[in-house]
């Protein structure tokens, strides 16, 4: 038999270890945030900004979602409500055991990105995988020149990571936080509009300058288009994808964009690497 | 080594003795009503003493892929709440014997094996299993009138990555069954053995006292595929240009949706995970999937990115025929004719590889017209 | 839940109960402290009508040796019609069951109304001594059972 | 005198053109060759050229009138060519209110059997429901008995009945062409490709199609228009009608004589009752 084993350990890539939720927090109406370690204690896996992990909840099913935080021992997701799954996370109580397996997919360009000025972009729960790596520009602010970070959500009360977004990250050194909301509300005094308009407002030079955007489809393709036509290159502006996922390691099929699967070769991929593929997104 | 047709049975019988002999036995489908005719099933099953082989004619309408890659295979158990506990399920490690495979399915398992085993993550499941299976590949002596292997550059007698090649030998005369009507062996003739593998010699020895040396025999090897196919040797590349080429519309028009052709294609991997529950227990297992389903590939929320049947078939024959070629280096349609045989609306790969082949990559207009005077068979 | 045949064995026998009647029926006899076999397990739907078909596969599935459906009386439907519905769909799916090989007696459909908690309890004492007497089910059982789980596929 | 084949074939073509240039049809279903002689496959003619494809013979077996399905909202009409199953499966679709009449123009083609062994047990050979006729009806059969295999396996002991169809559901490989082809399996979502955990499992095991089929069966079973195209798309040869057929016995044993697709609107079995409905619950 004729195989190459790239792999050399011989863990089973599918079986999850059991591991416990120790804290849920509510970002929004339909947004919560979980704290997730092994039942010992420890963190389950070292994750690089952008890296997804297989989350199941026994019994009801698995699902891939990204990692938006990690410290010395937690990993952490933030999970919107959409289907029966996500519904069913939503019924969690600390304590409660889940099952976790990855860290799957690529992660952020970092040694790309290291040096240079960042703006980030993200659009309602697409901040969740932006923030992994706004967490790793500010755990190494030195590598990174300056910040810009641009985030837009439904209206305020659906803004997530209210405090990072509200109140710390504006504080941190030579950065700056923009924050729209698609419908003005009573108890909201900053910008109203949608992301790529706003994008556009506030003009973001595109010199030395790389982009990391996640949020809704629709919201990265006028967002991307908005870049570009402000000058921004294909190749300077990263997005990340979200398609059904079984497998998490490239053998099941379905999250295929022509012959990339985004769980194994994504979900971190360029706008010039998004260009080669089938208009399939 | 040759093995007179009449030892066969004795050969499996040794070889069962210590694994399980998967080959494709022909069972008489019991229907104590006698309304029917009686239906005769082939399919590869374990081996048991006066079991009907069916080595030649017509191939299993199920491929072998199941004994490597079950149709359902349990991964692990596990118990929510009190107690929860998670806990691997491993596959049976008792040797296993694949026999009398076509060179089509041992190409498929090739791929199979290239799926599983490369790109950063080896499946332990199939791991197992892989690592357990000897093949014994069959040439074939005929061949059905969906057979395009040779045109996908397989040679319909040789499979070179199996563990014994096995063909008749050229003396080998056939008849029709009295009974079946299938074609039987109308004298004793013999089968030709050739071990190319480690595992393989090992596998030969056990059933050595029934071979004789190598003699005159030869092997029986101009068989060729009856139906031959004008593919584009290119058309990989090509296809990747024709994303949204009018083509699909038209081709697709047809299909009902259905997963007959994942089922029943030999190199169709792809799988779906999911669990079953008995109160707070439960066991989580996976089972071949068909990317022509609605679910495939519909997201949380409801969002679909193959939203109807022309993106989803799209998606398998640019699977086959393109994407499959860029990341692993090989065409995944090995040319069983399966797909061909047993589509409910008769679509046919070969048709759409030669037309895709015929086609300019450009145009923006699509007629069946176009190929109107067809070759019928 | 044993699987030999012998004297201690007990049927689990599933009965889906109209919430309107049946349920207070079975609920009367409680509270007349009426006795009946204890190996009926009661699910409460809001009508006989609401019973899936596959619901009763479903149950055979998952280890229940009888499955019964009881309703209010026809005409007496809280929602006015709904067991007309049920009594033509049952009367199909007996068939289509026993056509299936099932023992008829495995699947029964019963109208109760609340004030017949005699009846009730006379319903669950006969199906109970019938199953009991037909010995466990062994159609249309399962194969996920965790104690039953091993590797898949081939057989 | 009897038109022949190649004649209706040419009728066909003919009217197939007639529908494409009034403008008002933005396609017609037939079917054309395939490199076998003895299959055609199922095509969509929507240019003067393509109608000449269209073909005419014993293999025409797919039926065509599911296609309607495949754009429920058309801005135009879809020309459909029914023999008399396709017809029936086309008052089943609007029965069903799964598409409009004014939708749909019906090139009628009166059908004199196929190679499908469930043309022996026709009942409707000519088209109950069509805008245009193509040739001559033909002579319905009188004596077809479309309930004898049931009553013939009705006979068997119950162990004997569950061992054959525990044995057929082990061979079913999970494939839903069954339901993709069936006329009366119109939902806009089947209940299979909604995952839940404990509904529909996708496994193609024994207790996975035994749910599968049964819950199939006593969906269509009271709106079978007994086409047959279920048995003919089994990739694995399950006698799928002989499920089917036996709760239309039953429907005709306990409420009367019953058939399904006819040209008016009478509700499913099921999706109605009467108040003197035997009642064997008591």
């Amino acid at each position: 038999m004729a195989v190459d084993h790239e792999c050399s350990c011989n863990k089973n890539p599918l079986l999850p270890s059991l591991c416990k939720v120790i804290d849920v927090k509510q970002e929004t109406p339909d947004v919560q945030t979980y704290t997730i370690q092994t039942l010992d204690g420890k963190k389950p896996f070292s994750p690089l900004p952008g890296q997804l992990a297989m989350v199941s909840l026994l019994g009801v099913g698995e699902a891939m979602f990204s990692i938006t935080a990690q410290g010395e021992d937690y990993i952490q997701s933030s999970i919107k409500r959409t289907g029966l799954l996500t519904e069913a996370f939503h019924e969690i109580q600390p304590g409660q055991e889940i099952g976790v397996r990855g860290p799957y997919g690529n992660h952020f360009p970092i040694e790309d990105l290291k040096g240079k000025d960042i703006l980030f972009i993200g659009g309602g729960i697409g901040i969740a995988p932006v923030r992994s790596m706004i967490r790793y520009a500010f755990e190494h602010r030195d590598e990174f020149g300056h910040l810009d970070i641009l985030y837009g959500a439904r209206s305020k009360s659906d803004i997530c990571f209210k405090e990072d977004v509200l109140e710390q990250w504006p504080k941190e050194k030579d950065t700056n936080v923009y924050v729209t909301t698609d419908v003005p509300s009573d108890d909201w005094d900053g910008h109203v509009g949608f992301v790529p308009s706003y994008i556009e407002e506030v003009g973001f030079k595109p010199e030395g300058k790389k982009v990391v955007l996640c949020g809704p489809p629709i919201m990265i393709k006028l967002s991307s288009e908005s870049l570009l036509k402000m000058g921004f290159q294909k190749e300077d502006v990263v997005t990340t994808l979200e398609l059904r996922m079984k497998c998490g390691i490239g053998k099941c099929g379905r999250c295929n964009i022509g012959s990339k699967f985004v769980c194994l070769d994504g979900p971190v991929f360029t706008l010039a690497e998004l260009d080669e593929l089938p208009d399939e997104k | 080594m040759i093995l007179a047709k009449k030892d066969l049975d004795q050969a499996l019988k040794i070889l069962s003795q210590d694994a399980v002999v998967f080959a494709p036995l022909i069972t008489l489908i019991e229907d104590k009503s006698q309304i029917d005719q009686p239906a005769f099933e082939k399919k590869f099953m374990p081996y048991h003493e006066g079991a009907a082989v069916g080595l030649d004619n017509f191939n299993t309408v199920k491929p072998p892929k199941d004994v490597l890659f079950p149709n359902v295979e349990k991964l692990y158990k596990y118990k929510t709440g009190e107690g929860a506990y998670i806990e691997e399920i491993v596959p049976e490690d008792k040797p296993k014997i694949l026999f009398g495979i076509r060179p089509c399915d041992m190409r498929s398992i090739d791929s199979m094996d290239k799926v599983f085993f490369t790109k950063e993550y080896v499946d332990s499941y199939y791991a197992k299993r892989r690592e357990l299976v000897t093949i014994v590949a069959m040439g074939c002596m005929d061949t059905q009138r969906t057979c395009f292997c040779d045109s996908m550059g397989l040679d319909p007698t040789y499979a070179p990555t199996a563990d014994v090649m096995m063909n008749v030998t050229k003396s080998t005369r056939t008849k029709a069954c009295p009974v079946t009507g299938c074609t039987i062996p109308e004298d004793d003739g013999s089968y030709i053995l050739e071990a190319l593998t480690e595992k393989g010699k090992a596998l030969l020895d056990k059933i050595s006292s029934l071979c004789t040396e190598n003699g005159a025999e030869e092997a029986v090897r101009d068989v060729s595929c009856s139906l031959k196919i004008e593919k584009d040797p290119e058309l990989d590349k090509k296809l990747s240009k024709m994303f949204e080429h009018p083509i699909w519309d038209k081709i697709t028009k047809g299909c009902i949706g259905c997963g007959t052709c994942t089922f029943v294609c030999p190199t169709c991997y792809c799988f779906d995970i999911d669990n079953e529950n008995y109160g707070a227990e439960g066991c989580k297992y996976r089972c071949w999937d068909s990317c022509m389903f609605s679910d495939y590939t519909r997201m949380a929320g409801g969002a679909n990115p193959r939203p109807t049947k022309k993106e989803r078939l799209r998606n398998r024959y640019m699977h086959k025929l393109s994407y499959f070629n860029e990341r692993y280096g090989e065409t995944l349609c090995v040319g069983c004719g399966r797909c061909i045989e047993n589509c409910p609306a008769h679509l046919d790969i070969s048709e759409f590889i030669e037309k895709a082949s015929k086609v300019d990559a450009e145009a923006k207009e699509y007629s069946e017209a176009d190929f109107a005077e067809k070759e019928v068979r | 839940m044993s699987v030999k045949k012998d004297n201690n064995w007990e049927p689990v026998i599933l009965a889906f109960c109209c919430n309107w009647c049946t349920y207070t029926g079975a609920d009367l006899a409680g509270l007349n402290r009426m006795k009946y076999p204890e190996n009926v397990r009661v699910i409460r739907v809001p009508c006989s009508s609401r019973v899936n078909p596959q619901f009763i596969i479903r149950a055979f599935q998952k280890g229940a040796d009888g499955v019964l459906v009881c309703g209010c009386h026809p005409g007496d439907c809280h929602y006015a019609t709904g067991n007309y519905y049920t009594r033509r769909r049952f009367m199909l799916m007996k068939r289509l069951l026993e056509y299936n090989g099932i023992d008829p007696k495995r699947f029964q459909a019963k109208w109760i109304s609340g004030s017949e908690a005699a009846k009730f309890r006379d319903t669950v004492i006969q199906v109970s001594a019938e199953i009991k007497a037909l010995g466990p089910n062994t159609k249309f059982v399962g194969t996920y059972a965790p104690q039953t789980a091993t590797e898949g596929g081939q057989e | 005198m009897a038109y022949t084949k190649e004649q209706i074939q040419d009728m066909i073509r003919q009217e197939a053109k007639k529908a494409l240039a009034s403008g008002e049809v933005s396609a017609v279903v037939g079917w054309t060759s395939t490199r076998f002689a003895d299959k055609t496959k199922p095509f969509f003619a929507e240019t003067e050229a393509e109608c000449d494809l269209l073909v005419w013979n014993e293999y025409c077996v797919n039926g065509t009138a599911k296609y309607a399905l495949d754009d429920r909202y058309p801005e135009k009409k879809l020309a459909v060519i029914a023999r008399g199953c396709d017809s029936r499966a086309i008052n089943r679709l609007i029965q069903d209110k799964q598409v409009k009449r004014e939708n749909l123009y019906i090139i009628g083609v009166p059908c004199d059997g196929k190679d499908n062994p469930i043309c022996k047990e026709c009942q409707h050979k000519n088209p109950l429901t069509f805008d245009v006729l193509v040739g001559e009806e033909v002579e319905e059969q009188i004596n077809a008995d479309r309930f004898a295999e049931v009553l013939a396996f009705e006979k068997l002991t119950p162990d004997e009945r569950y061992d054959y169809w525990a044995k057929q559901y082990d061979k079913c490989i999970h494939c839903y062409a069954c339901r993709n082809a069936c006329p009366a399996c119109n939902c806009i979502e089947c209940y299979a490709d909604q995952y839940r955990t404990g509904w529909q499992g996708k496994a193609a095991d024994r207790e996975q199609n035994q749910v599968y089929g049964l819950t199939r069966v006593f969906h269509v079973g009271d709106r079978c228009i007994e086409c047959g195209e279920c048995e003919r798309v089994c990739p694995m040869d399950l006698p799928i009608m002989r499920q089917t057929r036996k709760m239309l016995k039953d429907i005709n044993d306990l409420f009367g004589d019953y058939e399904c697709g006819m040209p008016n609107d009478s509700k499913p079995v099921l999706g109605e009752y009467k108040l003197e409905d035997p009642d064997e619950f008591m």
